[in-house]
C-alpha cells in the first residue's frame, strides 16, 4: 500500500488500487461493459487494459448475469475477478446470480469453495443522470446473507477498501457513489487505514450522531457544521462497512449523544436506515432520548434529472428533523 | 432465393451479403439481385427521403442544445436514419412502437412533439408523452427488457383478434443480454405478430460486434428461435422500408415474428458524454459517411428525377423551421413541480406518501419563506 | 364473491378467487410455468386451463424475465395478467423487469400506464424444500417503490385478497405461504372482508403486541396461547399487506401494549422487520416500555431441510425474547 | 457430411436426423451413416455398458427410498442414461463437470460416494460434496445458472493455459432461460473450452418441447452463436460417446465450445412429487420405454458376442452390492449439528452471527434441560 503517493480523485485511487492489485496477483482479473479499451464510462478503469493486456483487463459481452456468472466460474477456479457492472440498476439482470449463487455458494459448500468476486457498482445519484441511472440498491444486497457491503466516501477510503475487498475470500459488493468520483481528496490521511469492516467517527459530537455512508457523508458534515453555528454538537459517522454493521462504534456513539439521524439515499421504507434504526434501538433503547430518525428519499422511483434535488437528503431537511426533539435544555 | 421464400422455412439462414435495393453509390440494384422484392414507389421514396432530412435536422439541433447544456443526455441515432425512419413509415398508425433511448428520430416521425419526446434527456420526467396515444412506448433503458414488452403487447392483441403488429428496436450490443433471448424465444412459441429490428450499428459505447458474438451474424440467431431472420442493409431505406413492410403484413395477417438485422453505424459518440477517439478510428467513421442514407437516396432520387432543387428546397426550409421550432420549444424552461413526484407512482394513494409530500412541501414553504425574510 | 361457498383449505380459495376473476373479466389471463396443463406445482391453477381454455390459461416457456416482461406489454394493452413465480428465489431472474418496469412504468409515464399485474410467489419455508424452494422474498419487493405487497395467512383472505389484487390497477406481489396451502379454513369469518391493504388484530390482548404475516401467523397465534398459560394478554396482528403498511392499526395496538415483537422467517438484517421496528419507534418511542424485538431467521441462507426446524421462528424463542424484557409488574 | 467438418463452417446447421451409431435395435448403423465417426472400442462399450446398469440400479434404489421418506426429493434420470454415462464417461479426470439436479447418476459415475452426492437431496446440506476434489460443481437448481460457471471456469483454465475442459448439462426447458443464452454467446465469444450437453427429455416438468421452442432443434441455437452444434440421439451411448470425446477433444486443445443436443426422454416423473399422468401418454413413455439406452447397448453387445450370462450376472451382482450398501448408508441418520449453520457463510467470522448462533446453541440447552426436567 506504499506504492500509491495521496491520489488526486476518487476514481484514481479506485484505478490505483486496482493496478496495485493485478500488479500484485496474477490471478486477479478485470472484465465487464466497456471496462478495457474505453476504461469504463468514468475511466475507473483507464489505462489497465494497456498496461496488463487482455489476459488481465477485458471488455466482455454486454450482460450483467453473464458477467456474474462467469465470475462465479473463474473464482471457483482460483481467480479473483474484479466486475464492474454500468450503474446500480443496471445489476438488476444479474439479480439472480447474486443472490442465489455468489452470496450461497460457500454456505452450500460446507466452506470448500470461497468466491473472492469483487462487484464494484456505481451507486445513487446527485450527477442529474437520467432514468435508471441513479439508484442506490444497498437494501437489496444487504439483506442477503453471504455478501460482504461496503462503501467509501473520499478517495482514501477507495483505495484501502478497494484494496481489502479484492484480497477478501468472501465476495464484496462495492458500491462508489458516483457523484464523488471526481472528489478530491479532502484531508491528509495519517497512520494505517482503518480495517474495510469499522465505522469511522469522521466528526466527534456530543448532542447527536448522524450515521451516513457514501454520498450522504459529505451531507452530514455539512450538516454538522451548519449546526455548529446553533451551538448544536454533532457527531458524524460513516458506515463504510454496510453488511458487515459495526455495531461498537455506533452503538458507542449513540450512548454518548442519545439523539440519531440516519441518512440515505435510497427509498424510505425497507431502506438500510431501517435496519440501522431498529438495531441500534434494540441494543441502546434505554439510552435514547428520543426516536431515531430517517432522513431519505423519498418512497418514490428515483426522479428525473431537474427534480432530483427535491429527492436527495439535504442538511435543512436534517436540522428540521432534528428540530422536531423535544430538547431538554 | 428470395427472402419471402424463406419465411415458410424455418431452418434456413440468411444471405451472407445484406439486402439492399437502393446501393451506396445510389443506383438500384439489378433486378435479379432483388429477391422479389420491388423498389419502393418513388413517391414513398419521396417522403422516405424528406422524413429523414427533417429527422436529421432535428437531431443536429438536439445534439448542439445538449452540447449547450439544455439537455442531460442525448443518444444520436445520426447514420441510422434509414433504419429508424425506414421502419416506422413501415408501420401502421395502429401498430405500436417499443423504442430504446437510441430512437428518438423515430419516436418523433411517428408524432411525438418535441417537448413530449425529450422530457426524459431533459430531465423534467422520466418520459413525456401518452403511450397510449401515441402507440409508443416510453424510450427503454435497461437494455432489451423492452423486447419482451413488444411480445407481450403483440400477445395481447392476438389474443383480442386485433389485426396489429408491434415493433421493437434492438441495439447489436443488447442481443446479448438474456432479455433478448426471452423475447425472441416467446414471440416464436407464441407465434406473436412482432418485428424485431436489430439496429447493428457495431458498437455498443465502446464495444464492437466482434466481442459481442461469434455468429457470422447477428440475423443468424433467427433460426434458433424457429421465426425468419433478415439481413439489410440499415443504410438503404428503401431496403429497409421493403423487408420491414413485409415482415409487418405477414405479423398481422397470422404469420408471425420476423427478426431483421439493419447493418448500419452510428456516426456520433454513444452519447455527448462519450469520446469515440478512445476505441475507435476516426477513418471507420468516415467510411461509413460514404455510405450515408440520405446522401444515397438523394442520389437516386436525383438521377431518376424526381428530385430538383426547388423541393430540396422547399424540404431544407421546412427542416429549419422544425429545428427552429424546437430550438425555441427547448429554450423555454420546462414547467416542474415538485409535487408531482408523488403523484403517479400508485393509483391507490397511500397515506404515508401524501406524508411525504406534505414534509417535502412545508420545506419548500419554509425555504421560501427564509429566502423572502433574509 | 357471493358465489363462493366456503373453501377448504388456502389452495382452493385462490383457485377460486382466479376462476371468479376468469369468469367476470375477459382482460384476465393466466400464464406461467406449469400453470396450465398441470395447474401448477401446487395445483392452484388447476382445471383452469380446462374451463376456460388456452387463450385465457397457458403455459409458457420457461423463463421467469420473460413472463414477467410480455406481462406488462399486455397489461399495456388493457389486459390484467396473473402470472406466477414458481418459488421464491426463481423469481430472481425476473427482479430486473419487476423493479425497473413493473415498479416504475406508471410513475415513468405520469400514470398514463398503469400495468394491472398480479405476481403470485409461493413464499417462506415450512415444508423441508431443497435449497432455493424456501426463501422469503418480501424486503426485496417492499424496498421497491411503485409495488404493492400483500400476504395472506387464511384460506379465507386468500380468496378476498387475490380478487381484490386482481381489480387493484397496481401492480400486486401475491405472497403465498407454501407451508399454508393445504391448510384448512380455521374461524369462520362472518360479515365483508377486509380490504387488503389493512391489517387485522386476530387476537385482542393488552400486554404485547406480536406483529406477524404470512407464514408467521400461526406460530404468534401460538406463542400467544402459550402465553396465556403465564397469564400474558398478547394482541396478534396479522399484517396482510406489507406495502402500504397499515400504521393506524399496528400503532394502536402498540400504543396499548407498549410492547412489540415482530416476526418473520426472512434473515433478520435488513428484512421486513427492521422496517416495522423502525416505523413504529418513530412514532410510538414515547409509548414504548421496551425496544420492539425481531425474531426472525437468522442472518444466514436458507437451511438444508432437516435443519429448517433450527432456523424458523417457534413460540419458544418469541417468549423467551419477551422474557428478556424488564417487566414492572 | 461429416459432422466433424461442421465445426470451421460456423453458418451451417445440423442434419434433421439425430446421429445414432447403434439404432434402437442394438444393430450398428451402416458405415455411410456413421459421417466419419468410429464405433468406440468394444471395450469402451462393455464399460459403459456396466456403468449403466450400475447407475440405473442405484438410482432405482434412491427412487425407493425417496418414496420411503429418506429423502425430500429426488429428479431421477431414468432413461436418459446414455446422455449422462456417455458424456462423463467421455471426460478426463481434470475436466470440470457443472451438473444440475437431473444429473446425479453423472455426478455418481465420476465418483462422488452416496451419502456425500445426496445430501442435497435427503436435506443434511445443500450439496455434499468437494467441488474441488472431483471437479464437480454443486448440482445447480436455479435453472441454467450453471451454465455461465461452467463457461468462467472454462475461461479460468484458459487464461491459466491449463488444458482442460469443462462441461455441462441443461435441459430443453431450461434453454429459455437468458443465462443459457449468455452462457452459449460468452462461451462463442472467448472461444472457452466448454462443451454444452442439452439433454432434450422433451418436457419441462409438464411442458412439452413444443412449448419452449418453435426451432426445429435446440441445437439449431448453435449457429446463432458462431458455435458448432450437433444433434445426437441421446439414447445410443455410442454416439454420445464418440460426439463428447471429439468435442472436449477440441475443446482442450483450443477449438472452443460446442453445443451437444443429445434427444432423450424422462421415463420417471419429474420429481417423486409430480404426477405425469396429468400433461402425457403412458403410451409415449412406452414407447421410449422401447429405446431404452440399456437394452440397446446390450442387445448389440449380445450379437456381438461380448456379453455372455457370466458377465451379465457380474454386472448384475455389482450393482445389487452397491445398491445394498447405498441403502445401507441412507438408512444411517446423517450427523446434523446446527452450530454448523453459522460456520460458513464468511470466511471472516462476524459478531452478529456468532450472537445468533450462541443464541440458538443457549435456546437448544434450554430446551433439552425444560425436556431432562419434565
Ligand atoms: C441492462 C443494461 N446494462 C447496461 C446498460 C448501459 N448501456 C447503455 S447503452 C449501452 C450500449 C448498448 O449498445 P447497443 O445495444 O449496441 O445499442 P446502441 O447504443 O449502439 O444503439 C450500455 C452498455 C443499460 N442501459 N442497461
Ligand atoms: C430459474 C428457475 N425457474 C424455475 C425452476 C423450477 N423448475 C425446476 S425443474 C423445472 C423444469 C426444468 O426442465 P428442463 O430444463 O427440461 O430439465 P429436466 O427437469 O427435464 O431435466 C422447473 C420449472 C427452477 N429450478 N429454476
Ligand atoms: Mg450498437
Ligand atoms: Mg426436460
Amino acid at each position: 500500500m506504499a506504492k500509491t503517493a495521496k491520489p488526486l480523485t476518487m476514481a484514481a485511487a479506485l484505478n490505483s488500487a486496482m493496478r496495485d492489485a493485478l500488479d500484485e496477483d496474477p490471478n486477479v482479473v478485470i472484465f465487464g461493459e466497456d471496462v478495457g479499451q474505453l476504461g469504463g464510462v468514468f475511466r475507473v478503469t483507464s489505462g489497465l487494459l494497456a498496461e496488463f493486456g487482455e489476459d488481465r483487463v477485458w471488455d466482455s459481452p454486454l450482460a450483467e448475469s453473464g458477467i456474474i456468472g462467469t465470475a462465479i466460474g473463474m473464482a471457483m477456479y482460483g481467480m479473483r475477478p474484479i466486475v464492474e457492472m454500468q450503474f446500480d440498476a443496471f445489476s438488476y439482470p444479474a439479480f439472480e446470480q447474486i443472490v442465489s449463487h455468489v452470496a450461497k455458494m460457500r454456505n452450500r459448500t460446507r466452506g470448500r469453495v470461497s468466491l473472492p468476486i469483487v462487484i464494484r457498482i456505481p451507486t445513487s445519484g446527485g450527477i442529474g443522470g437520467v432514468e435508471h441511472h441513479s439508484d442506490s440498491s444497498e437494501a437489496y444486497w444487504t439483506h442477503t446473507p453471504g455478501l460482504t457491503v461496503v462503501t467509501p466516501s473520499n478517495p482514501a477510503d477507495a483505495y484501502s477498501m478497494l484494496r481489502e475487498a479484492i484480497a477478501s475470500d468472501d465476495p464484496v459488493i462495492f458500491l462508489e457513489p458516483k457523484s464523488h468520483y471526481w472528489m478530491k481528496e479532502g484531508t491528509e490521511q495519517s497512520g494505517p487505514p482503518l480495517p474495510m469492516n469499522k465505522a469511522a467517527v469522521v466528526r466527534e459530537g456530543t448532542d447527536v450522531t448522524l450515521i451516513s455512508y457514501g454520498p450522504t457523508v459529505a451531507v452530514a458534515l455539512k450538516t454538522a457544521e451548519l449546526a455548529e453555528e446553533e451551538d448544536l454538537s454533532v457527531e458524524v459517522i460513516d458506515l463504510r462497512s454496510l453488511s458487515p454493521f459495526d455495531d461498537e462504534t455506533v452503538c458507542a456513539s449513540v450512548r454518548k449523544t442519545s439523539r440519531s439521524v440516519v441518512i440515505h439515499e435510497a427509498a424510505q421504507f425497507g431502506g438500510y436506515g431501517a435496519e440501522v434504526a431498529a438495531r441500534v434501538t434494540e441494543r441502546e433503547f434505554y439510552h435514547l432520548a428520543a426516536p431515531i430518525l430517517r432522513i431519505t428519499g423519498a418512497d418514490i422511483p428515483f426522479p428525473a434529472p431537474l427534480l432530483e434535488k427535491y429527492y436527495l437528503p439535504t442538511p435543512e431537511r436534517i436540522l428540521n428533523a432534528m428540530s422536531t426533539w423535544e430538547w431538554d435544555d | 432465393m428470395s427472402l419471402t421464400e424463406e419465411t415458410s422455412a424455418r431452418a434456413v439462414l440468411p444471405d451472407a451479403e445484406a439486402f439492399t435495393l437502393i446501393d451506396a453509390s445510389g443506383a438500384a440494384v439489378p433486378i435479379d439481385r432483388r429477391r422479389g422484392y420491388e423498389l419502393p414507389d418513388v413517391e414513398v421514396l419521396k417522403e422516405l427521403y424528406r422524413r429523414m432530412v427533417i429527422a436529421r435536422r432535428w437531431e443536429t439541433q438536439v445534439t448542439a442544445l445538449t452540447r449547450q447544456g439544455r439537455l442531460s443526455t442525448y443518444p444520436s441515432a445520426r447514420g441510422q436514419e434509414a433504419s429508424e425512419i425506414g421502419t416506422v413509415m413501415a408501420m401502421q398508425e395502429t401498430d405500436w412502437l417499443f423504442p430504446t433511448y437510441r430512437d428518438s428520430i423515430a419516436v418523433g416521425t411517428r408524432g411525438v412533439v418535441t417537448a413530449e419526446l425529450l422530457s426524459g434527456f431533459r430531465g423534467d420526467w422520466h418520459s413525456g408523452w401518452d403511450p397510449k396515444e401515441h402507440r409508443i412506448a416510453p424510450q427503454a433503458t435497461p437494455l432489451a427488457t423492452q423486447v419482451l414488452h413488444a411480445v407481450g403487447l403483440a400477445m395481447a392483441a392476438k389474443l383480442k383478434g386485433d389485426p396489429i403488429a408491434t415493433v421493437t428496436f434492438i441495439g447489436d450490443g443488447a442481443t446479448s443480454e438474456g432479455d433478448a433471448h426471452e423475447g425472441f424465444n416467446f414471440a416464436g412459441v407464441w407465434q406473436t405478430p412482432t418485428v424485431f429490428i436489430i439496429q447493428n450499428n457495431q458498437f455498443a459505447i465502446s464495444v464492437p460486434i466482434a466481442k459481442q458474438t461469434r455468429a457470422r451474424m447477428l440475423a443468424d440467431k433467427a433460426v434458433g428461435y424457429g421465426i425468419p431472420g433478415y439481413h439489410v442493409d440499415g443504410n438503404d431505406i428503401a431496403a429497409v422500408f421493403a423487408v420491414v413492410t413485409e415482415a409487418l403484413d405477414r405479423a398481422r395477417s397470422g404469420g408471425g415474428p420476423t427478426m431483421i438485422e439493419c447493418l448500419t453505424y452510428r456516426i456520433e459518440p454513444h452519447t455527448n458524454s462519450d469520446d469515440p477517439s478512445r476505441y475507435r478510428d476516426a477513418a471507420d467513421v468516415e467510411a461509413w459517411k460514404a455510405r450515408d442514407p440520405i446522401a444515397r437516396l438523394e442520389r437516386y432520387l436525383t438521377t431518376e428525377g424526381a428530385l430538383d432543387d426547388e423541393l430540396r428546397a422547399s424540404i431544407e426550409e421546412e427542416s429549419e423551421r422544425i429545428a427552429a421550432a424546437m430550438r425555441e420549444a427547448m429554450n423555454r424552461e420546462p414547467a416542474i413541480d415538485p409535487m408531482e413526484l408523488f403523484e403517479h407512482v400508485y393509483n391507490e394513494p397511500r397515506a404515508s406518501l401524501l406524508e411525504q409530500r406534505d414534509a417535502l412541501k412545508a420545506e419548500l414553504e419554509d425555504a421560501h419563506d427564509a429566502g423572502a425574510v433574509s
